[in-house]
């Protein structure tokens, strides 16, 4: 089922938005340059701004149809939006920001508990405070967790790790993840910042220019050239998904299977701590920098994980090399030229591929 | 209004100018009578076209003789009992500080030469003292002189207030209030043949009752003339 | 007038008429106030200056003419008092209610302009956020625009009350100069200008209204600071 | 008065007059308010509500007593008049000038109060910001807050344009009522008032009042939205 | 000369500042969790709140001394500021907003030019648009370009990169460290990014709850414990300086060597492009995970830097090993435990540190 489907446009000024899409009841990250109408998307599905011409359903429900003239208010929407710059009402506490949409939920609709949200979010010292009395980060926290509390049916964040430090985002991520599975609440998440992305989900939205770039799976993406060019700027990424196996508790490493190859992938323990247990289903990025291509295995290296498989593509970026390698999964693998030439890749070929466990990351 | 909702009460609009005797009067009525009187000031005018508006009263007293008579030709007062209660005098005065100039019948005549600046009256068009007043400037052939002298008032206090300031010279007011004035000093009482008579006229509504009727003996009695008189007003 | 502190019944009696009057004025034209500068800061529509023209009219007539327009449309042979005399028996004209009427008419405008400048300047984005949070219009409005235009609805109270205590030409037309029931302070101080010698109870009263003056404004300026600075 | 749409002269010189005066009321107010509503709205100090207070001690006084105020402090007789009209030979009093103090006189809390209001709902952040870019206290406030107080600086202009045309009670005590020179469209209203049969004419000139009040807010709404379209 | 000299105490609430400092002339990365306290020295310094106790000295010029009732207005201190939350005038065009201080600065003492900055910052299409018509990360670049307009004596910034994309990051952060230089003006930058502050500079202060943590080279910083806590969770980062020797234009690289090894290191040409001629200094980032140690050279490995060198430290934290290498300089080189032990890894053993060139960040 298309937990949100629409097709929009909008011209403001000299700037223009014409959007078609179908959104899926996972995550999906958002991602286009400055200035590509990432904002004005959120607008228009949350109901702030009306399109000039289109429609927008979301879980099969028509919330706005020009042709029909629909255009439910905001407020019935119920969707939970962080707005990019917090807009945390001056007047309230912490406390009453949190709180100011729990009126407006049924009676036991009521999807997260706010004492845990206050938990996870650390916000703990500040519910008395007044949002002029927050930094940055601890707004933000507040935006984020304010939306979640109005138990939405699909939550838009623009941009919600902005001013978070790197401890937070590693906290909020898998919150998230978990939010999404477990209330199976569709989200869309703004960000300019890919690896982050990534590490919420593989399902991107790529926007430039108010136009649609692209959109599906990362890697199917990044095989397709003018996607491949908004994306690298922004720091590429594999994604994969794992089954956490065993614990090598002495080494402290997790053992990690693929679901499509039968490769054994040490993984190291301590990001995985406790979230995931033997059986969990784990996704983990790697970046394509990060991967070594030898033409054997290599013994005595500190680098634990080797994997063959063979050359599928070769993307050549100005001096850059990208080889798409197939290990059981593909692997996007960067290299220069000159690496290119002396180990005289081409496709086809077969190669180890080596990574460090510790440049793995887990996202849950 | 007022009148028909305590039994016990009559409603009396009166010209702002006897604010004092009218307080007076009602303070000895209820004294004597145990009937309390609502007292309404505001200029005669206001208060005809308040009474022509549906206002409840049961007695007017109007310094003017035109809203008199023109209530009564919307038959909202009772003409019979329409009269003159109290007369006046117009007195010229000048501030306090002026202790030079004395009038007398003989320099009268020469009067816009008597004081240099601005003389104080009431406006002519709507103040009856002021219409008074011109009066007496055209039946003396004042009125070239001072035509460019005058400073119009909204009423006659106003103007007598004009001469406490020291704003003008002059002014020309009624005796009952520049005696009241310890500001002012009067310098000359107009003769009572330069103008028409200064009256104060009061009526009655169109339907008499007890009160009313007890308020109209009062009226006539020696009480409320004596307070009249106090107040510097002249009773015939 | 022996003592200069002791006050007439009278007087005292137009104190409190006073304070009762600009008290129930400010009350009752607040509410009003909030919802026509609510509907003139966020609404725009065709029309839009007329209705401002006519919500603006007390102020630019003097308070005379005002008088007499509510006389000619509320008395009771005016175009709505009398259906109001007919129907229900009740008299406004000239009794304490005129008063307070005549006292809003005049004070309407003056709390409108406050409201809706205070409003106008609060940002739309917060009564977005609200509605994306699933608040209804009228509910962001009362949760979040209000509670943060507060400043300006402070204001348009102590305006009305303000305006209610110092109105004179609407109050002595429609509801006349009859002492302890429409007798205010400034119609009572017409009184007393109007003999000569009783200046010193004009001033006394005077006092009594420049008193009441500060008091206001005190008490607005702190519960404006109280509020403020919590925001 | 056969042709309902020929005015008197009179009239017509009270209806140039009014505008002028009201004019004039607006246009001096406004720089006046717009210092005393700054100081009001960004400083705080011991003895502000007292200040305050003595701002808005015109609105509170009803009109007549503010005339009689101003006749005590400029009369040529006053505590400050006897020295100009010694000094500099000038009567202020029963003037066109005393006509337009009056009307200032009486506006200017309407003025303070609504430039302050919006002063005080600009962030002061921005202020801030320009700081430390270099700018003055003073530069700040005209090149950042004064524009971003703007809806609050017309809404104050009109106020005193809108209220001066209203204006009489000061006026007629402190201006006096003399045709051409001060008897704008209020004082000549209650003339014709005060007058048996002057119906038609009070109409009229009511009717004009009511015009200029309408055209007022019309300018000042396109004004408002205009500038405020482009933040 | 010290740039900035400052002791200053300041109670909000429950959170109280008390930090001594002493900032040279270069740029200083200020870093610190959400809530530190960055925003409020920023504030402090520039003149927006004022300190309980303490002073301010710039340029050896007493600004704030609370003893001797000093205390400089803002718009005096000659100090530009970047707001955290923008603060663009809003009734003003992009092009008012930019030129606002050109006022207030001196004829001939504008340092930086109008045309150049906004081509830079790419701004040429917005310069009659108003700050509500921008997105976010438009409204933030030109926060940037008004406060380098003002032509300050100091710089502070405070997250001027949260909304930027990875792009226009990489495009300002060489800009500002060319402004550093040529014009001499002394930079803080508050970031919770620590790579993106690392790659503008290895000064770094850090603070903790309102105190100064730790205040001086990155690397020295490391070595400490409590510092290495904090900085962990951010990203580490080596950032190494090196001379550019020469251009493999064939193979797209660079051949750079460092000043204090006699190593020769080939670097990635691509992002080196306009800005760096030969003989040029440049800084280069690297992070400890894309470094692998091993026991000899390898050949046959798409690796093409391997630097031998000696262990001079073993950092273990929870299961993850930080080795300090000295290959001339000094590397830090993250490990498994698995790979510690399976190698015999000990303080003083020769091994072989490899990176890709690809690998490597140059920042200018
Ligand atoms: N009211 C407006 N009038 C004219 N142009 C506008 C208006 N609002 C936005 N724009 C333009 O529309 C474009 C898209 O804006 P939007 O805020 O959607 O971008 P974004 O993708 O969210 O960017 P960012 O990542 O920087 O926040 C921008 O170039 C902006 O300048
Ligand atoms: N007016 C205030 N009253 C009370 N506490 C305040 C006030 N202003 C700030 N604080 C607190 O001071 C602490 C430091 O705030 P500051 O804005 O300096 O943090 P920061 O380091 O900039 O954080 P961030 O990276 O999230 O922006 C925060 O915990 C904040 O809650
Ligand atoms: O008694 Mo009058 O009508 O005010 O002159
Ligand atoms: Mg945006
Ligand atoms: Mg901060």
């Amino acid at each position: 089922m298309h937990a949100l489907s629409a097709h929009l446009k909008r011209k403001k000024g000299n700037f223009s938005l014409d959007i078609e899409v179908d959104f899926f009841r996972g995550i999906t990250g958002v991602f286009g340059p400055s200035g590509a109408g990432k904002t004005t998307l959120m607008h228009l599905l949350v109901g702030l701004e009306k399109p000039d011409e289109g429609f927008l359903q979301i879980d099969d429900i028509l919330l706005v149809d020009t042709v029909k003239n629909i255009n439910e208010p905001a407020r019935n929407r119920k969707i939970g939006y962080v707005f990019q710059e917090g807009r945390l009402f001056p007047h309230m506490t912490v406390r009453k920001n949190l709180l100011f949409a729990t009126k407006y939920v049924p009676k036991g609709k009521q999807v997260i508990e706010f004492a845990e949200l206050v938990n996870l979010l650390e916000l703990n010292n500040l519910l008395e405070k007044r949002p002029k009395q927050l930094s940055g980060g601890e707004k933000q926290r507040v935006a984020i967790g304010r939306a979640l509390l109005s138990s939405p049916k699909l939550l838009l964040m623009d941009e919600p790790f902005s001013s978070l430090d790197v401890k937070l985002r590693r906290q909020i991520i898998p919150y998230l993840i978990k939010i999404n599975r477990k209330f199976n609440i569709p989200m869309l998440v703004v960000s300019h910042d890919l690896p982050d992305l990534l590490s919420l989900t593989r399902e991107l939205f790529l926007l430039k220019n108010g136009r649609v770039l692209g959109h599906g799976n990362y890697l199917d993406l990044i095989e397709q050239e003018n996607m491949f060019d908004v994306m690298r700027g922004a720091g590429l990424m594999n994604v994969l998904q794992f089954k956490v196996d065993a614990h090598d508790k002495e080494n402290g490493l997790s053992i990690l299977t693929n679901k499509d190859a039968s490769q054994e992938i040490s993984i190291e323990r301590e990001m995985v701590s406790d979230c995931c247990q033997i059986g969990d289903e784990i996704n983990v990025s790697l970046r394509p920098e990060d991967i070594s291509l030898t033409l054997e295995r290599i013994p005595n290296i500190s680098i634990r994980n080797q994997l063959p498989g063979t050359i599928m593509k070769i993307i050549e970026k100005d001096n850059r090399i990208y080889c798409l390698v197939d290990v059981g999964f593909k692997l996007l693998v960067s290299i220069t030229h000159a690496s290119l030439l002396k180990m005289e890749l081409t496709k086809g070929k077969q190669v180890w591929c080596l990574f460090k466990s510790m440049a793995l990351q887990t996202n849950i | 209004s007022s009148g028909d909702k305590s039994k016990n009460s009559i409603s009396v609009f009166a010209a702002a100018s006897v604010t004092n005797v009218m307080t007076e009067i009602a303070g000895e009525f209820k004294n004597e009578t145990g009937i309390r009187i609502q007292l309404n000031f505001a200029s005669s005018g206001i208060l005809a076209r308040q009474i022509e508006s549906g206002a409840g009263f049961d007695y007017y007293v109007s310094a003017s003789k035109e809203w008199m008579d023109y209530l009564d030709s919307m038959q909202l007062v009772n003409r019979n009992s329409i009269s003159s209660i109290a007369g006046n005098r117009m007195v010229a005065i000048v501030p306090i500080e002026n202790k030079e100039l004395f009038i007398d019948s003989v320099s009268i005549v020469n009067f816009p030469d008597l004081f240099k600046g601005r003389i104080s009256i009431g406006d002519p068009a709507h103040v009856p003292a002021g219409k008074y007043a011109q009066q007496i400037m055209s039946s003396n052939s004042w009125e070239v002189k001072l035509a460019k002298r005058i400073l119009p008032a909204k009423n006659v206090r106003d103007a007598l207030f004009m001469v406490e300031m020291g704003e003008v010279e002059m002014g020309m007011v009624y005796s009952s209030d520049a005696q009241k004035s310890k500001k002012v000093r009067t310098v000359y009482e107009f003769a009572v043949a330069d103008c028409d008579p200064i009256l104060y006229y009061g009526a009655g509504k169109i339907k008499s009752d007890e009160n009313l009727k007890a308020f109209l003996t009062f009226l006539e009695g020696d009480k409320a003339k004596l307070i009249w008189k106090r107040n510097g007003f002249k009773i015939n | 007038m022996e003592n200069w502190f002791v006050f007439s019944e009278t007087e005292m009696s137009a104190i409190g008429l006073s304070f009762k009057v600009a008290l129930w004025c400010a009350i009752l034209v607040l509410p009003m106030a909030i919802l026509t500068g609510w509907w003139l800061a966020r609404k725009s529509f065709r029309g839009k200056s007329l209705i401002e023209g006519f919500v603006n009219l007390p102020l630019v007539l003097p308070p005379v003419a005002t008088g007499f327009v509510l006389l000619l449309l509320l008395g009771s042979k005016g175009l709505i008092g009398q259906f109001i005399y007919e129907w229900f028996g009740i008299r406004i004209a000239f009794t304490y209610y005129a008063a307070v009427i005549a006292s809003m008419i005049v004070s309407f405008p003056l709390a409108v302009r406050a409201i809706r400048l205070s409003i106008e300047m609060v940002d739309p984005g917060f009564e977005e956020a609200a509605k994306t949070l699933g608040a209804s219009t009228f509910q962001s409005f009362v949760r979040v625009t209000l509670p943060l235009a507060l400043p300006g609805i402070i204001s348009g109270f102590v305006l009305s009350f303000a305006r209610s205590l110092g109105e004179f030409g609407a109050t002595i037309i429609f509801a006349g100069n009859i002492s302890g029931e429409t007798q205010t302070i400034p119609l009572a101080l017409f009184n007393q200008i109007q003999v000569p010698g009783m200046e010193s109870s004009a001033f006394r009263l005077l006092l009594v209204a420049v008193v009441f003056s500060f008091l206001a404004m005190s008490v607005s300026e702190y519960l404006v600071k109280k509020l403020y600075k919590r925001i």
